[in-house]
């Protein structure tokens, strides 16, 4: 696997995505700053968290017009593989790669804690090491993830089996309490049409060591390389 | 010159800010309101005459300024 | 110019003494401009005019110190050429006066203490008392100091990991927001705020500057009254996007090589920090006020040197290197300019557009800055009260629950879920725990961090206080595993004109002293806020300490959670 | 019955969004844009006749609304 990580001016978790990926691939992807216009040759393309631009006028909505972006869209539309984790979902739906839009929290907090997802499709080359139904722990940082899209989009979403990860609790319910933000259908993550772009608020590349405590995200990322190599 | 840029959420979007000062001002005493909702207010200094036509702005508001998905947006330029 | 009357002088918190002395240094009457210079450089906050005899007599040295007090912040070695940078502050008055900013600001204001010094921050902590639970201003003060604090550590991706938050009605009218942060540096590759090299040139990057904060740091040294909330355009407004970039364009200068000098615009902005480079380096410095990069028209020389804009900083090159800081600023869309140089005069000559608008000698003024002897009294104290003489009418199980839900004692989930605690990837030992624990990026190491106070303690007792908050973070670090290393302080007391609160300080301090050299626990930075006192009642004396420790092997870390059934539970200690 | 309330940031208090907006739609390509500001557009549907002065609504605005200490409102009621 040939792995790239788009960095953004206040990107805060490139950090984070780059060692998640390394734990995984054994080496360490490139580095690619906004300002460029083109990628290296890569097959798969991470955009992480943080709080580009500020999280200012609306989270993502700068960054999705960064330079670098046209050719994140070109790549995505080639059939490269996209994740964007936390302010990168936000940015790939702004960029119009993932439809719907993150709204602010229900409670109009900020956050940070450990939660359960149940998989819902596991049969895509970022979930195929879950199980469908499958409840994991990963934990979640954000203040705008609730997820809203129209009732003809989202029934597309659940028709076409778009929907990777909903909010559940620890026994794999997907239940109200669970849904810590409000997001239409419990949905905490999404794929694309042709399920290569996945767009999700929680974190998978912060529990991928067990010191870190627990490694319920290395599967993604061990998924990808086996796929892409 | 001035564009004043209003972005306002669609009808049949779910605004949670809204709800919550809509529950906040109950809390506070203050009855008698109903739905309120929160949108944008920008206003933008126009320093170049090409740039102040109004089709110029809607530009800015559909490629930036609003999210065209769930928000429309109202341009009105003042002198 | 306006001339200087009694008024302009009063209004600028200047003693009849004080300024008797400030025309004895200037020679003749200062202009407007100066005598703000004056103002902000004697405040009690940049000063320390009333607590420096005291702090004098703190611990502060050990083989593994590298930098104590005096500079932005305190460093200690951790081996392998790995230093720890990290410093507590307050942003109290503030916070209560607008909690949003006036924490969020605080955050950003200790980040650029440490990342000052080639530190990259890696965790954030902060120490919180406010008001009664139910009194009409505690929960507006709480949620909006949360969410600054929130707002902006979790922006710039910096993990808030610990810190605490008690209620007292001490605090309805002052709340306290202490805040810590810790960075990682290359020991060998440490920056410090001497200027030296006449010629060199004086260089400014970060935000523009605006009309934000002016008269802030003095505000911070008065005393409350009901008419303060009137003070409030003077509050700051933070941009944590730009401080992220911040952080990320002075890391990235550091590597250059280019720079003599740096040091942050934090209270009293462009006053403080070149007087202090100059002042530290015997140099004297010429600044180019037009030069500042400004936000709003109009602006005056006396703005522009008391501005509290946020995210700025002051930087000596070495000759030449301009262009090579000019690429770095760019390349992360800050400003840069170019403002002034050093000279051998040992004054600051202020200019606008050619003129000179201002000359003030700089050690004379530094160096002179009022330190005074307040009288004080030591605290009496109380009778003790024998458990047999409380009557109890409440049974045990009544009595636990009680206080399991007072909030104090509940837990604080609610307050750090709304952090980001794990951003950077190293959070080892969460918040819940006695510390939290930071792993040393790419290594097996640990640093473990608390911060921790009693006030109620220090209000019967400050020397016995003042020793219990130094054990209790010893305790706390060395419950996760780690080694106890160094301290950082912050000093929360009412006003030092009064001999009884004066009697507190010197008790508080005189004790943390004592535990301190016993357990050869240097303390290596810290911060005084005096005057939290509204219409006379002052605050229950809250000297806060921040602690940082170290272990070798984190696989080897405790936590505080039972782990697994049947196992014994085992009461160590008296 | 409806009121809107515009809530804007005070003269010389440091606008982060704007200036990042400002700053963005340089880079977009769109020139002759000078100083943006955002604000916020509350819009509150009234349902109770006691409610419909507009001093009421200012007394929501100082208690909730805008933080007074940075930023400055204005109401309009309309039908
Ligand atoms: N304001 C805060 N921010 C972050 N963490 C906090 C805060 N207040 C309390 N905590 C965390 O809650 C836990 C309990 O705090 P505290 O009761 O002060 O601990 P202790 O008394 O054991 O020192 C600690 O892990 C602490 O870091």
């Amino acid at each position: 696997m040939k792995a790239a990580v788009i960095v953004f001016p206040g990107s805060n978790c490139d950090r984070d995505m780059m060692v998640g990926i390394e734990h995984s691939l054994g080496r360490k992807p490139e580095m690619v700053w906004h300002k460029e216009t083109e990628l290296p040759d890569v097959d798969f393309i991470a955009v992480p968290g943080g709080f580009s631009y500020g999280d200012y006028l609306r989270c993502g909505a700068m960054s999705a017009h960064s330079p670098i972006m046209r050719e994140v869209v070109k790549k995505a539309n080639q059939g490269v593989r996209v994740l964007g984790v936390c302010n990168g979902f936000q940015i790939l739906t702004e960029a119009g790669l993932l439809p719907g839009v993150l709204m602010r929290n229900a409670k109009l907090r900020f956050i940070c804690k450990d939660v359960h997802l149940k998989v819902e499709n596991a049969e895509t080359e970022f979930t195929n090491k879950y199980s469908a139904g499958q409840a994991i722990r990963v934990p979640v940082a954000h203040h705008d993830g609730n997820f809203f899209a129209d009732d003809e989009t989202l029934a597309a979403l659940e028709g076409n089996g778009q929907v990777a990860f909903r909010y559940c609790d620890a026994a794999g319910n997907v239940t109200d309490e669970a849904n810590i933000n409000g997001s239409r259908n419990n949905i905490a993550g999404i794929l694309n049409e042709k399920k290569n772009v996945l767009g999700m608020m929680p974190h998978p590349e912060r529990l991928c060591d067990t010191q870190l405590g627990g490694t319920d995200g290395k599967p993604m990322f061990d998924a990808l390389v086996e796929a892409l190599s | 010159m001035k564009a004043k840029v209003h972005v306002t959420l669609k009808n049949g979007v779910l605004d949670p800010q809204g709800k919550a000062v809509e529950h906040a001002l109950g809390t506070l005493g203050f009855a008698g309101v109903g739905e309120v909702r929160i949108g944008k207010y920008i206003e933008l200094e126009l320093t170049d005459a090409a740039e102040k036509s109004k089709e110029n702005i809607e530009n800015m508001c559909k490629q930036l300024l609003a999210n065209t998905v769930i928000e429309n947006f109202d341009v009105e330029i003042v002198e | 110019m306006s001339e200087i009357t009694p008024e302009i002088v009063a209004e600028h918190g200047l003693s009849a003494d004080e300024w008797k002395l400030c025309l004895e240094i200037m020679g003749r009457e200062p202009n407007l401009n100066e005598l703000g210079i004056f103002s902000v450089m004697w405040s009690e906050h940049c000063s320390y005019k009333s607590s420096k005899k005291w702090l004098k007599t703190l611990p502060t040295e050990a083989p593994w110190v590298i930098c104590g007090p005096g500079e932005n912040a305190g460093i200690i070695d951790i081996g392998d050429n790995q230093a720890i940078i990290f410093k507590m502050e307050s942003h109290n008055h503030p916070s209560y006066i607008e909690p949003y900013q006036g924490a969020a600001t605080g955050i950003g204001g200790i980040l650029r203490d440490v990342f000052t010094m080639g530190a990259r921050p890696i965790c954030n902590l902060n120490a919180l008392r406010f008001g009664e639970p139910d009194h009409e201003k505690t929960r507006h003060l709480v949620s909006g100091v949360v969410e600054g604090i929130g707002g902006y550590g979790n922006c710039v991706g910096v993990p808030t990991v610990a810190g605490e938050c008690e209620f007292h009605k001490s605090y309805n009218g002052n709340n306290l927001v202490n805040a810590m942060a810790v960075g990682l540096a290359d020991a060998d590759n440490i920056f410090y705020s001497a200027a030296a090299g006449v010629g060199n040139p004086v260089v400014y990057f970060g935000s523009k500057t605006g009309r934000d904060g002016i008269h802030g740091a003095t505000m911070a040294s008065a005393e409350f009254t009901e008419d303060s909330e009137e003070k409030r355009p003077t509050v700051q407004v933070g941009d944590p996007f730009t401080e992220k970039l911040l952080i990320e364009a002075t890391l990235e200068l550091m590597k250059t090589g280019s720079i003599v000098a740096i040091q942050d615009m934090g209270a009293a902005g462009l006053t403080s920090s070149s007087f202090e480079m100059a002042s530290k380096g015997g140099v004297g410095v010429e600044l180019e006020l037009d030069q500042v990069p400004m936000r709003e028209e109009g602006m005056t020389p006396y703005e522009l040197m008391l501005s509290e804009s946020q995210e700025r900083m002051l930087v000596i090159l070495k000759p030449g290197m301009e262009d090579v800081a000019k690429a770095v600023m760019d390349k992360w869309d800050l400003e840069f300019a170019v403002i002034g140089k050093l000279t051998d005069t040992g004054n600051m000559v202020l200019k606008w557009n050619g003129e000179v608008v201002g000359d003030l000698p700089i050690d004379p003024l530094a160096l002179a800055s009022p330190e005074y002897d307040r009288p004080w009294v030591k605290t009496e104290r109380p009778a003790e009260v024998k458990a047999a003489d409380v009557e109890s009418n409440v049974g045990r199980i009544d009595a636990l629950k009680t206080l399991i839900s007072h909030p104090n004692m509940a837990s604080k989930r609610w307050i750090w879920e709304q952090y980001d605690h794990m951003v950077m990837g190293d959070t080892v030992g969460r918040p819940g725990g006695d510390s939290a624990l930071v792993r040393v990026h790419g290594t097996n190491k640990g640093v473990a961090v608390t911060s921790d106070c009693t006030p109620r303690y220090c209000y019967q007792d400050p020397f016995e206080g003042g020793k219990q908050i130094v054990a209790e973070t010893y305790r706390n670090i060395t419950a996760v595993g780690a080694v106890p290393m160094a301290v950082t302080d912050n000093l929360n007391f009412g006003n030092p004109e009064r001999p009884e609160i004066m009697g507190q300080i010197v008790g508080c301090i005189e004790g943390i002293g004592e535990a301190c050299r016993t357990l050869n626990y240097p303390i290596v930075s810290g911060n005084v806020s005096l005057y939290n006192e509204t219409n006379g009642t002052g605050i229950l004396p809250t000297p806060t300490l921040g602690a940082v420790g170290l272990i070798q092997n984190i696989d080897d870390a405790a936590s505080v959670a039972f782990k697994k059934e049947g196992q014994a539970i085992v009461v160590l200690g008296e």
